[in-house]
């Protein structure tokens, strides 16, 4: 069982640490998991550390050292910990360990939490299929990874499910940061016809909206609020909340209900949100609403993995 | 009258060694002053001093009356001063032209007006019959051509001083006439020379004066028209030199090495060897005398399967071996003390133990079954071998980097003789050493040949074909132009040879 | 699969490889001074990287991207003074020195970014160059509006190309810079100066990989983000040797990149069921094959790499 | 003359180490973190407990492999930049093994994916050894060439054919137990990768400086036509050479998978090859140099990422500092040698 959750007044004495697998001013994963330790440290004080840009090869003994200093709780932002998360924890039964974007658990310490990432995929292509004229939609992603796959997937299937002869056409730039190669992947999309371009790749992601600017043909932002990035490109953002993740996972553990199993977020539980911006006619968005309340309840299925 | 260029008490020292010591010279207007000493005696450092690439330790150095201060050669150059260095400072990569032209400004701003250039350079070459050909490339021309083009780029520089170091090393007697009686028009017109040079005669031909310089010093400064060659020799070396070194008379026995009809081609494509045919006996030296350039690389690289010739054979002890590897030829029993011993002779880095059994590293007893060296078997061999041929080396375990050039030569000719080949093939064996080793070097190599080895003796200093050879063959474009035996042979005929122009057929 | 090899995807893979090519080149006519002067400069890569944020910082604090240009320049410089002193008056081993060169950018630049803006999850934009069309030429048809619309750093890029062998072959400058790469100590007995030569090609290769490195994220975006050079640096700098040292062999080297790369990405987009691995893998592959076959031996500049010590 | 090379090996070192730090806490001053205790925690912070050194053991094995590499590719007077994808595929060799024998003894299962990372890396360096050998291409480029194509083949293969049998993140199953490398220390990580790394710290020496192919290709990387003169055949040994270097750089892929991972990833241990030359260099390409140097890299990395945790410098400091500390030593080394030459003038 988890440790006794400590009286209110101590609250603060919590250790909590945030192991990163990239750079926090990665914009995007990793920024936004930082933005989640700023946001607990302003809602509920308390003052999470965090470790930037772990390499592969140190996910080990970066997890063992907090388990040594007695930490409470540890995020590992990234699925990719879970093979070192499932060797450490083990060993430090004192020590709750959350494996970002697992959908495992494993009693007594570990549990997993993500994002259905999918859903944000799904909702991005049921605009593009709304608002594209040419039929033809461009997404990119950074490596074939089962979220990232995942959400170009949905992006396809939302986008047929709005009008099945929608082409969709999936590039993957093995890289989160070449902004360069994500610009000429767009470019080569839109001049290949698409006319709705959408990006999971972080930083990647910037490039294809530059892209999207020069060919004159619209982006739909992703993860971080990207409408003011390039003003009538971007017509609409899928917003993760992923800061209010962090904060609902310190809360629970705080109240000692967080348990040792796999959670998922999505627009259900308020860890997606839509950020519209005027270029999108109200019936579009009226279609939208319509499926992301369709998702909260359950009724669309992720893609075949 | 008043010297041009006076130089006192200069002063200069590298870790370990005075190059020069309280050196003192001076020189005249229009005057032709050579410099003379052995290997080492610091001719070159304190001409490298005078044209601002070295800066002296101490002294004064006046030009034109005036104190200077080279600290580069830019300076010096702008002064008026000239250099041709002793190894030649061209581009292989450039044209003639912009070797000539390079580290002049520009002529709009940045940019060469390269046809008012060649117009002038030919107008400079034509004047003083210094022919040349401003768009070949320098790696294209003889030896002989190169020697212009330097003469060219320093003249095309306005200088007042010409300093030439050892420019006669690789010209035919022929050119070396030509460039005398170029110096002497240019001194005429003016201009003063430094010549640096070993050779007495060519002192005594085209000099003023002459200064002697020994172990960094000045020993003496005196009137050409006063001195004879003994008497220089003796101020260069500090004792009485035996010019020639004794040896018995000759015994051939059979014929060691034999080449018909040699075609070599070199990397550039171009013939090197056309047709060379000849013969080597044991116990006997041929000595191949040519102007460096004339194809003595590629016969000897070619004897040593260094190059892979075109058409011909050769044959050692009979046995063809052509296309051979190089290793496979050395163990047939080839000796081969190559022309440059930092090119080729020696791995410069490695010890001097591993340069010792650089042609037998592999062989029992260095190397063991598995390929494993045998260290202490190497080092007491090293080092015995060492004393044995005098070698001045702390030990065997230095670098070979650490040695002077004479014994590094030493080291070279210590290894291949000591293999005991049946053929020793000595290229340049002496090229830059000093004459104590020199008469130590041609000991070995008589040594050899009374063994009964067969010497073949390439060199493009003739006085050293002359000391050592029993039969004298003379390389010219690629082809023997004719052959003679060593007894009071025809020196004159031997020049003319060297310069293409053949008299009589084989002589034998 | 056949409709693809319009016209119109001739036209659209000619433009993607001349944006492509443009940083390689930039930064390999760089590299290519230095290593004809003798210097081996395998730090284009952080020298790149330093310029993509001194640009955007210039552009930020003034507003103008032709200030960022500038900023970039003195990035460029101040990594290649690092390389030149260590290289030239020191004689370290120059691809230890480069290596180190691009550690060193790689922490300096998300340092100073860091520093200056903080952490963010949008990018801060600054002024960037626009495309500046070339009248006339613009107005032809098919390629104009494709090709002669680009921003200016483009035309520059490619203006340098003629430039640069102009320099190199005609100039006092170049003569003294292909002497001191063959030859230091001829270079030295001429009156050229070696070490300032080698300093100021050191200096040169900084300044163009600064620019190459602003082209990314001044001329091709308006942002910085982290290592966002992603080895167009150490494609320059086989750019250099593929393209035997010289302007023109660079230009076609730059372009043979430039091509492999946007052909790979545009047949990625279409859609083959090839691996998409397989096309990322092209330009380099393709690079392998033509250093073998095709290019064959190159000669380096004679004294490439090595140290001159005057005495 | 024992003074002086007490200067050179011992003394510059640390003063280079030094001044890099200085400058690296003038940064650290600047985002309000004190400095004492930051290098305190870079530079000791490991050194106190046993994990802690095991780490840092752990770390120095792939670059200690991959500096051996560079190393000998070195000594044959030619650059190995590609030590990068020479592990790469030396790592897919040995995984590939480990999931097919991984069931065998680990008797046979780890000899067995250590010669197939040989096998592997060699294969990796010998193309570029064959293509110099045969057209005289440059390894320099041939090499960085071949880094990205491993990468890419890498991602490729655990994206497709090698992935995972659940299918779900880009990487294999795990590897046979048998053919992990067992840990030499209970409670850390250090295993048996290191000791084989030792070994060929040993090894190399042995064949560089004690056996006849060492001679060769010592001879042919200091002097090529001296080499050629003494009957070595200086292409084969060129190819021999990159050949080999790259088998050293796979065995850092296979202790990489075999010690830490125990199945491919995309993208692991990377940057380890430019470690290697960076390693290699600085330990004046020598095997005893490479283990010292590697030990420093393995410091600073381990410490590195501890510093981050209790002091929480940014990681970028850390990249800041150790290419100053490169500059530093061997800039500092230069120096120190060129003010033993003014003084020995002195004496003369
Ligand atoms: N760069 C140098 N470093 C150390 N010692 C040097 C250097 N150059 C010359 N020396 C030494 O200085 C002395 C004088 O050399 P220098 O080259 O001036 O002789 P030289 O009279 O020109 O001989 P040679 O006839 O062989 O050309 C020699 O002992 C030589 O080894
Ligand atoms: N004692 C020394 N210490 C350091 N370097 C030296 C020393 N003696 C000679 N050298 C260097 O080694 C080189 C070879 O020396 P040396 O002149 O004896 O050989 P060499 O074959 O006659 O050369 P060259 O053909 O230039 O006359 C010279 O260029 C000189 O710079
Ligand atoms: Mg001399
Ligand atoms: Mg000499």
């Amino acid at each position: 069982k988890n440790e006794e959750p400590k009286k209110e007044g101590e609250a603060k004495k919590y250790k909590i640490a945030l192991v990163l697998p990239g750079p926090i001013n990665d914009q995007g994963w990793n920024a936004t998991a930082y933005a989640g330790l700023q946001l607990v440290k302003k809602d509920l004080g308390i003052d999470m550390e965090y470790i930037e840009n772990v390499q592969q090869a140190d996910f080990e003994a970066t997890l063992r050292d907090y388990g040594e200093k007695g930490y409470d709780l540890v995020f590992a932002h990234g699925v990719q910990f879970t093979d070192a998360v499932n060797k450490v924890a083990p060993q430090y039964p004192k020590t709750f360990f959350m494996v970002i974007n697992s959908d495992q658990g494993k009693a007594p310490n570990i549990g997993g939490i993500g994002i259905r990432e999918w859903e944000g995929g799904y909702v991005a292509g049921t605009i593009a299929g709304l608002i594209t004229k040419t039929k033809k939609l461009g997404a990119i992603g950074s490596f074939p990874f089962p979220v990232i796959k995942g959400t170009l997937d949905a992006f396809e299937n939302a986008a047929k499910a709005v009008d099945p002869s929608i082409k969709v056409m999936k590039t993957y730039v093995n890289s989160w940061e070449d902004i360069q190669k994500g610009k000429e992947t767009a470019l080569a999309m839109a001049e290949n016809g698409a006319d709705v371009l959408f990006c999971s790749a972080n930083q990647v992601g910037l490039g294809s909206i530059e892209a999207a600017k020069m060919k004159g043909v619209k982006a739909i932002g992703y993860i971080a609020p990207q409408n003011e990035v390039a003003p009538g490109t971007v017509v609409a953002s899928v917003l993760y909340k992923t800061p209010n993740l962090f904060k609902w996972v310190v809360e629970q553990f705080i109240a000692g209900k967080l348990e040792p199993k796999g959670y998922s977020q999505g627009w259900a539980e308020g860890v997606l949100e839509m950020d519209w911006t005027d270029e999108v006619p109200q019936e579009v968005k009226d279609k939208v609403n319509a499926v992301i309340e369709d998702l909260k309840a359950g009724k669309i299925a992720p893609p075949k993995p | 009258m008043q010297p041009i260029l006076k130089m006192i008490n200069i002063t200069k020292t590298f870790p370990g060694v005075v190059a020069n010591r309280n050196v003192n010279l001076e020189v005249y207007h229009g005057e032709i002053h050579a410099l003379l000493g052995e290997n080492g005696a610091g001719k070159s450092t304190l001409m490298n001093v005078l044209y601002g690439l070295y800066q002296a330790d101490s002294g004064e150095i006046y030009f034109e009356g005036k104190r200077v201060n080279f600290e580069s050669a830019k300076d010096a150059i702008r002064a008026g001063i000239g250099m041709i260095h002793q190894h030649f400072m061209l581009i292989p990569v450039h044209t003639v032209l912009d070797n000539i032209i390079m580290g002049l400004p520009g002529d709009r701003g940045i940019f060469y007006d390269r046809a008012l250039h060649r117009e002038r350079v030919l107008e400079i070459a034509h004047r003083y019959g210094l022919e040349i050909d401003p768009d070949a490339y320098v790696q294209d021309l003889s030896v002989g051509a190169q020697q212009r083009v330097e003469i060219v780029k320093a003249l095309y520089r306005k200088a007042k001083l010409l300093i030439m170091d050892e420019p006669t090393a690789v010209l035919t007697p022929q050119e070396v006439k030509e460039l005398f009686s170029t110096l002497k028009k240019l001194s005429q017109e003016g201009m003063s020379i430094i010549l640096i040079t070993h050779k007495l005669n060519e002192v005594l031909e085209v000099a003023d004066r002459v200064t002697v310089l020994r172990d960094g010093q000045v020993i003496k400064t005196l009137n050409t028209k006063d001195a004879d060659e003994k008497l220089l020799a003796q101020l260069m070396v500090g004792r009485e030199v035996n010019f020639v070194p004794a040896k018995s008379p000759c015994q051939p026995g059979p014929v060691v090495l034999e080449i018909k009809d040699l075609v070599v081609k070199n990397q550039r494509g171009i013939t090197a060897l056309n047709g060379l045919s000849l013969t080597v006996r044991g116990g006997e030296i041929l000595g191949i005398a040519g102007v460096d350039g004339n194809g003595q690389t590629e016969l000897a690289e070619a004897i040593a399967g260094l190059i892979k010739p075109v058409a011909g054979t050769i044959l050692l002890n009979g046995e063809p071996i052509v296309g051979k590897k190089p290793r496979v030829i050395t163990e047939k029993g080839l000796g081969h003390i190559p022309e440059d011993r930092h090119k080729r002779g020696l791995v410069l880095d490695f010890t001097l133990s591993e340069n010792i059994i650089l042609q037998s590293y592999y062989c029992e007893p260095w190397c063991g079954k598995f390929g494993f060296l045998n260290l202490n078997s190497i080092k007491s061999m090293a080092q015995e071998l060492l004393e044995k041929y005098k070698v001045k080396a702390p030990h065997s375990e230095v670098a070979a980097r650490t040695l002077s050039g004479g014994n590094q030569q030493k080291v070279v000719v210590a290894r291949e003789i000591s293999r005991r080949p049946k053929l020793l093939l000595a290229v340049q064996p002496t090229r830059g050493v000093d004459v104590g080793a020199i008469e130590y070097i041609h000991e070995q190599i008589i040594k050899e040949r009374e063994r009964g080895a067969a010497v073949l003796l390439i060199s493009t200093e003739l006085s050293e074909i002359l000391a050592l050879s029993d039969r004298i063959a003379v390389i010219y474009k690629g082809q023997i132009m004719g052959e003679m035996t060593n007894d009071n042979p025809d020196i004159n005929e031997i020049g003319l040879m060297m310069a293409g122009i053949r008299k009589k057929k084989e002589a034998s | 699969m056949e409709q693809i090899f319009t016209l119109g995807f001739f036209i659209t893979l000619l433009a993607a490889t001349i944006r492509l090519s443009v940083p390689i080149l930039l930064a390999a006519l760089g590299g290519m001074f230095s290593e004809r002067s003798g210097v081996i400069n395998i730090g284009l890569e952080g020298m790149m990287l330093i310029g993509a944020l001194f640009g955007v910082i210039g552009s930020y604090v003034t507003g103008s991207p032709w200030i960022g240009i500038l900023f970039a320049i003195g990035g460029g410089i101040l990594l290649a003074l690092i390389h030149a002193y260590m290289t030239v008056s020191l004689g370290v081993d120059h691809v230890v020195t480069g290596i180190a060169v691009n550690i060193l950018s790689v922490g300096l630049t998300s340092f100073i970014f860091r520093a200056m803006f903080g952490i963010t999850t949008t990018p801060v934009k600054v002024n960037a160059f626009k495309p500046l069309a070339i009248p006339g030429l613009k107005d032809l048809p098919l390629i104009g509006p494709i090709l002669f619309q680009q921003n200016i750093l483009v035309y520059l890029a490619f203006l340098l190309v003629p430039l640069a062998s102009l320099i190199l072959y005609r100039t006092s400058w170049g003569l003294a810079i292909r002497t001191v790469g063959e030859h230091p100590k001829a270079a030295d007995t001429v009156g050229i100066n070696v070490v300032k030569i080698r300093y100021l090609c050191v200096l040169l290769s900084g300044i163009f990989a600064g620019v190459a490195g602003a082209f990314l994220s001044l001329g091709q975006f308006n942002m910085f983000v982290d290592n966002m050079v992603s080895g167009r640096g150490f494609i320059a700098v086989a750019a250099v040797i593929f393209g035997k040292w010289k302007p023109s062999g660079i230009l076609a080297a730059s372009l043979i990149f430039g091509l492999a790369d946007a052909l790979q990405i545009r047949l990625q987009a279409v859609g083959t069921g090839i691996p998409y691995q397989v096309f990322l893998m092209l330009p380099y592959i393709v690079t392998v094959i033509a250093m073998s076959g095709l290019v064959g031996k190159t000669t380096a500049p004679a004294a490439l790499g090595k140290s001159y010590e005057k005495n | 003359m024992k003074k002086d090379l007490l200067l050179i090996n011992l003394v510059v070192p640390i003063l280079a180490i030094l001044a890099a730090l200085v400058l690296g806490a003038i940064l650290l001053l600047f985002i309000n973190v004190n400095p004492l205790e930051a290098y305190s925690v870079l530079l000791f912070g490991n050194l106190t407990s046993l994990y802690g050194i095991s780490e840092i053991l752990v770390k120095a094995v792939p670059i200690i492999m991959t500096g051996l590499a560079f190393t000998f590719a070195y000594r044959t007077g030619l650059f190995n930049i590609g030590a990068e994808g020479q592990m790469y595929v030396g790592a897919i060799a040995a995984v590939v093994v480990g999931l097919k024998l991984g069931h065998l003894s680990p008797f046979l299962a780890i000899p067995l994916s250590l010669l197939a990372a040989l096998i592997a890396g060699g294969i990796w360096g010998g193309i570029p050894g064959l293509l110099k050998a045969v057209f005289g291409s440059s390894e320099i480029i041939i090499t960085i060439m071949l880094n990205y194509v491993a990468v890419y083949l890498l991602s490729y293969l655990v994206d497709k054919p090698l992935r995972e049998k659940s299918g779900f993140y880009p990487q294999t199953d795990m590897i046979g137990e048998n053919a992990f490398l067992p840990v030499l220390i209970p409670n850390t990580r250090l295993h048996l990768g290191f000791l084989i790394a030792l070994l060929f710290v040993v090894l190399v020496y042995i064949i560089l400086w004690r056996t006849k192919l060492g001679f060769e290709l010592r001879a042919v990387g200091l002097n090529l036509h001296a080499a050629e003169y003494a009957g070595i055949d200086v292409r084969t040994k060129m190819f021999l050479a990159l050949a080999l270097s790259g088998a050293l750089a796979g065995v850092a892929g296979f202790t990489e998978v075999g010690g830490i991972h125990h199945r491919l990833l995309d993208n692991f241990s990377k940057g380890v090859g430019f470690d290697g030359i960076a390693v290699a260099l600085l330990g004046q390409a020598t095997p005893f140099g490479v283990v010292l140097a590697s030990l420093l890299f393995g410091l600073l990395q381990v410490g590195a990422n501890s510093m981050q945790r209790s002091v929480g410098v940014p990681a970028n400091i850390v990249y800041i500092i150790q290419g100053l500390i490169i500059l530093f030593l061997l800039g500092g080394t230069i120096l120190a040698r060129r003010y033993q030459k003014k003084k020995a003038k002195g004496v003369a």
